[in-house]
């Protein structure tokens, strides 16, 4: 869907004013306002989700690390934006492209500035996932490296695969508005950075050798909470927004539709990660609660356009309960450090949106000749997605490590990347107890 | 002269506050503390991993009071704070050598009311 | 208006194709998109007003309570939005209604995801209303009970008699965004929870005799300001988006004018909530300023449509004086404990609105036959509302009380019930003077 | 631009329903749609800007006077909204203007509400601005004043010459959407201001004849940062929305450009001001970088329909270099106190971006003669709001000084305005480390 | 060895450790506390309703000297903390019997400095 | 019965902590603190300007023993707390002359641990 309606959007900047929309009902011109604004205003939403993020990541980590999560969050939007425009969006949707990856209308030569800027904040919103299950260990200077090479090189190479007529969309994949395209491939990417950097001082203690987890908490619940509703607020941009019109035949109910699919989804996946917590704790967990509804919003994005509400809200809770345990087993089984549970929401759920398009897909809407066919295209875009970015991403930051190197010492760690990264507190003349 | 340092429950500070009034001890100063006694704290959860507390809110007084003001200001303090339940916390007393009001200059007893 | 166009929005989807639009000038697919986007955009800003009263609840309440009242707001959307969907759009704009309750489209049968999704977060806010009203003292299983019949069978019933077509609406009652619908009707079951809960403990100590109330204080202003900020951009979907389409003949002077008589409302009760705040206590009171803009959006809720930008100003002006004095009456001299003013904002403001649609509105819009008539009516559709509420709500949380219980100990009072009701700590590593 | 769209949009409103549209090929009724959606959608947007100024400036000073700054910046809108209606609006855009001054329509006679919806929120932004430089140290009261008679008369006079139709615009000078119209007055109204009141206690020491500077951190950087991603957030809205309608022929593609040529600059207005403050200062400055944000969002400002993306790059690099060594050169030459850095952030990023129209605009588009002549009328036009601003605020600011007095005492200076202007704490309960 | 124990008001942290800085004492440690003393605090109106203050803010120096620096740091206190108006604070003195560095493990008057 | 005393860098209370218990010292209460000794503090840079940060965050910890434990309490906060760098901070060692249980009312030696 995605990459049927850019490309004719494209086609129609490359060959306007050929007549383009002539199945249209609407009138070119009203149309073009339309689908602009449309766009725009959604496009503007999607950007916000930056805030989301931001406020999400140092709401979950601690008070001392806080004006470094807002740097990488800054810098990852405002660095990628400008690799977007240079060769991201090329790669992506270059017209030459091979089924592998795109090529051409480098630095936006085609002037299609509407699909270019509601693109270039999907970019940001891959890059940006990274940010949070690398918090509170990494130095600056590898981050800014990681995101020249996340937003210009690597998501656009598999976002050519599915949303620019590369391979996977030939194969009929379908990813409505992201749970592969964006989510996943950011979630993996957080998943090597996690892994490559290793835990926080003093998350997982060995004690006669059996490893014992500990809690690090989060130092401001209402900002994170606050992350979670601007999140939530901006994914009507991110889904709504992927129809990539407003002015094509039926445009109208597929928006109305995606907003009902998001809403049930996320709610349920709000309240299933609370109960979820609330049985395997004994009490309804704030953070998880939170987390779930993301993880409704991940689950939800590949196929909001092609389910009912009734299956939103079945996917929103299978969302909400995956994301706990999910979040459990990272930790406390693979004892990978993941401080704000972005693995679990994006990477996880994820895949469970991208697969819970063939299973509950309208077949019809998706051209598919069978679920079980369906299902496994699915399968194999997310396995894709993942193969892409494990070895890509990988590679990157095994790279940075052995070069600049990817961690800060254990002294600045301890002390807090604010004041030996930034040379500053974000919350001065506060008094925080600072063993912890 | 003697510093009495008191540490109790934070919501026991306004009952303390009143006996010390009624018992004419009006200066004193409070910081924020936490403890850890013979109540062993508790254990929460985040995000499925368990956290143990045993560091509980407490809160700190102190007061510099002439030496026989000591007993009732003792008295006063343990008519405030006590709930019978462990954590209800203790007091210790300490030999002061001087006090000196900076304002006026002044020196010793006269000064520390 | 809401309801006349409602209607023809749910039949045009009924019916479609049929030539709903035949009078209209826009093409029908243009115009579809142009509610679409309309609706969808709006709808989003209200959802953003859930942020909003999450940010107000916390910053006017102890940092103890902070997760608590963060849980309470995520949820009461999330189960909301459940209930909603499953029976409350039915009951509220069925098709077989009979004046009193509507009836069928249970589970969105009908498809109608546009006015789904615009009402939808209209019905939670009137359930986030309440949460603020019973901060830091309601036991959350309850609250979460509470959220379940206020979303699904409270407000869709009023909401039926007013929006779906029911008696009020046949009287000539008219709410064009919800002062009463949605405000009031929050307002007063905030009412009913506050009194069946009883005050915070030393709130109102009696002392021979005689009882002293004691403020208790916000933790966060500028968190609350923040709330204000965006319930207070979020107004202008829940308002202006409630013509309820963008392509009816005149639409966009509806819309506009809507803006503009919201944004003179809202300023004009901050202005006079600060002066009335200021002439009673000596000083501009931070927070009764900010409430003092929300009793000015209340207030021109319902009467946006139907009154000049001229009465908005007197509509706001007297809202914001109203919002003081009721807030210090229900505390001062009723003894009833709503930390963040709730009553008063949405219960009497809302009431006032009801009655200024009567007072100021412009008598051809409404189609009515005299001023005094109209007033008339207006008066009984805030007095049903308010004893519809006041039994069910206040029954509700009397047998909720009996059976599960409505409040935490004392002890768990004290502690704070981020710790004991959820486990957690909101801002860890924060030195909270606790005595507060 | 700005001043032709405005222009028919009145006549419009005026005339109506003469057929002004008659050249556009969207039918008139769809087209007030169309405008309508996208000037309320972007005008809340820009309102929502104010969220964004207050979180900024809380965050960017300290915690004792959180909420005096917060109370500032809702009255300033409020005040100003009022003044706007009444009068302001009458002064900018009044039909019987003399090229200097507007005349007539005040109290909004016309009922053009879209326009004034869009404009007024445009009015209150440049009225916030002067706030974050004359934190921590000003009279509650004198405030006010100040905000009625930026609102009410400086902002709308020099308005009119270049959006109004004044003797500016009759030149050709050019300003899309408001360097110098909204930034630049605002700034040089904040620049006197700062003068006038002096700097806080503390800020400037003098020790042996030699002033050292001294640094007095903000309190709160993730505020700060939120409120800069709710600015950029809103900025689409200050910018894009500046088309003035989604309905004119060619308005879907400026729109868009506009929207990337607006991310592209603050994008690079952040990575640069971060590069800058490294160079200088040896660690990347989060608070500078959040400026240098700001910074590219106002230099873009005037010229993002004019120039191309990669001019857009170059502009917002320059920007992100200037407000750091404006900054600094402020601070630590001049020695004017500026908080939060809004004179060099708006007044100086303003004039920058005023003459990158002349600089790197299309002439076709800017109807001009030479670049050597734009370049003069931008030039022209940045002094002359400049002196206009600096010689009636500065009046303004000396009169209050003289009679109701501009500054608070020291000892209420010291104690924090919260409690002495206010009779409140922004966060009740924290411990604040007093000493700073 | 003495300990000196001082309740200053917060903004004079500043010029206090200036004159302890020209006699030469460099080692202080500081904390917040809230105090109550001839100072009687101030009323607050919080949504209409009136908030006494009563605990007034306040900076707690602690200071641990040789015997022979106990005057010269208390002057140098009194000189930094003086405004002559209610709420300048009190000193108190206690005797110290040991001092560690830990550092070090060097004891007595030669850990102190 | 003596007072200890200690300053030590924040993040060495963990470890502190761990020596106490393994001596058999339960009872302790903590506080936050900003100290200055023979670790001269950094500078930060804020918007371009230098800021000197020489009080910089300690955490303080009181402990009240019986004379016998004394020693052995001081020896478990030096190995806790010990990296050998400047900063490690110090313990000093204040007479008591009374301790109170709240709860009981108990008083003296009995009512320290
Ligand atoms: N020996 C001690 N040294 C330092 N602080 C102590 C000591 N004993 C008690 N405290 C402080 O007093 C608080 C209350 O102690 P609590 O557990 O109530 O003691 P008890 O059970 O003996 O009454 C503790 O949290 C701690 O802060
Ligand atoms: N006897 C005391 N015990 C404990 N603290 C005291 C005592 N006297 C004064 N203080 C502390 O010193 C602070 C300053 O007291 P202040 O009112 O200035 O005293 P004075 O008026 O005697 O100079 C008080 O707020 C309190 O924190
Ligand atoms: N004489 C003293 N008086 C008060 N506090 C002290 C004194 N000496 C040290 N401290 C406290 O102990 C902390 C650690 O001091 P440190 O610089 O490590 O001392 P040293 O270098 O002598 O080991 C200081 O930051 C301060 O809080």
């Amino acid at each position: 869907m995605k990459k049927r309606l850019l490309l004719i959007a494209v086609l129609a900047v490359l060959l306007s004013p050929a007549m383009i929309f002539a199945e249209d009902v609407v009138d070119p011109s009203a149309a073009s306002a339309l689908d602009a604004i449309w766009l725009i205003v959604c496009g503007g939403l999607v950007f916000f989700m930056q805030a989301g993020f931001a406020m999400v990541e140092v709401g979950l980590t601690r008070a001392k690390n806080a004006g470094n999560i807002i740097m990488k969050n800054l810098m990852d939007f405002s660095v990628g934006a400008l690799l977007y425009w240079a060769i991201g969006w090329g790669l992506m949707y270059g017209p030459n492209g091979n089924g592998f990856i795109g090529s051409g209308d480098f630095f936006l030569a085609s002037g299609d500035h509407v699909n270019w800027f509601f693109q270039v904040v999907f970019a940001a919103t891959a890059a940006t996932i990274v940010s949070g299950a690398m918090a509170e260990r990494t130095k600056f200077t590898s981050y800014l490296i990681y995101s020249v090479f996340i937003s210009g090189v690597i998501y656009p190479i598999s976002g050519h695969w599915i949303w620019g007529g590369g391979w996977l969309s030939e194969l009929g994949f379908h990813d409505f508005a992201g749970s592969t395209v964006v989510h996943s491939v950011g979630g993996w990417a957080a998943l090597m950075g996690a892994i490559i950097l290793g835990p926080r001082v003093g998350k997982y203690v060995k004690k006669d050798g059996k490893i014992t987890v500990k809690a690090i908490l989060g130092h401001n619940l209402p900002l994170a909470a606050l992350g979670v509703f601007i999140l939530w607020f901006g994914w009507y941009g991110f889904n709504a927004g992927s129809t990539l019109g407003a002015s094509y035949d039926g445009a109208a109910l597929d928006m109305a539709k995606v907003a009902v699919t998001t809403t049930l989804a996320a709610a349920l996946g709000a309240v299933f990660a609370m109960f979820t917590s609330w049985v395997m704790n004994h009490k309804p967990d704030v953070s998880m609660s939170l987390n779930g509804a993301l993880a409704g919003l991940v689950g939800i994005t590949a196929p909001c356009w092609v389910v009912s509400p009734g299956s939103a809200v079945i996917i929103g809770a299978v969302a909400g309960i995956l994301v706990v345990l999910s979040v459990e087993f990272i930790d406390k089984v693979l004892h990978i450090d993941d401080p704000v549970g972005a693995v679990s929401v994006h990477g996880v759920c994820g895949v469970w949106g991208t697969l819970a398009v063939g299973i509950f897909g309208d077949l019809d809407l998706l051209g598919a000749s069978s679920r079980g066919a369906q299902i496994g295209v699915q399968a194999l875009g997310a396995a894709s997605a993942f193969l892409w970015v494990a070895v890509t991403a990988g590679l990157l930051f095994l790279i940075v490590k052995k070069t600049v190197g990817l961690r800060v010492t254990e002294v600045e760690e301890l002390r807090g990347l604010d004041i030996d990264e930034h040379g500053t507190e974000s919350y001065s003349g506060f008094q925080i107890f600072q063993n912890v | 002269m003697k510093l009495i340092i008191a540490y109790i429950q934070p919501d026991r500070l306004n009952s303390v506050k009143q006996e010390l009034y009624k018992e004419e001890v009006y200066k004193i100063s409070v910081t924020n503390a936490m403890g850890c006694g013979q109540q062993m704290g508790y254990t929460e959860t985040y995000r499925g991993v368990e956290v143990e507390v045993n560091l509980l809110k407490k809160v700190r007084i102190e007061i510099a009071v002439n030496s026989s003001f000591v007993d009732k200001t003792i008295e006063a303090i343990i008519r405030g704070a006590r709930s019978g339940e462990i954590g209800d916390g203790k007091i210790f007393v300490l030999p002061i050598e001087e006090c000196i009001r900076i304002r006026s200059g002044e020196k010793g007893e006269g000064a520390i009311g």
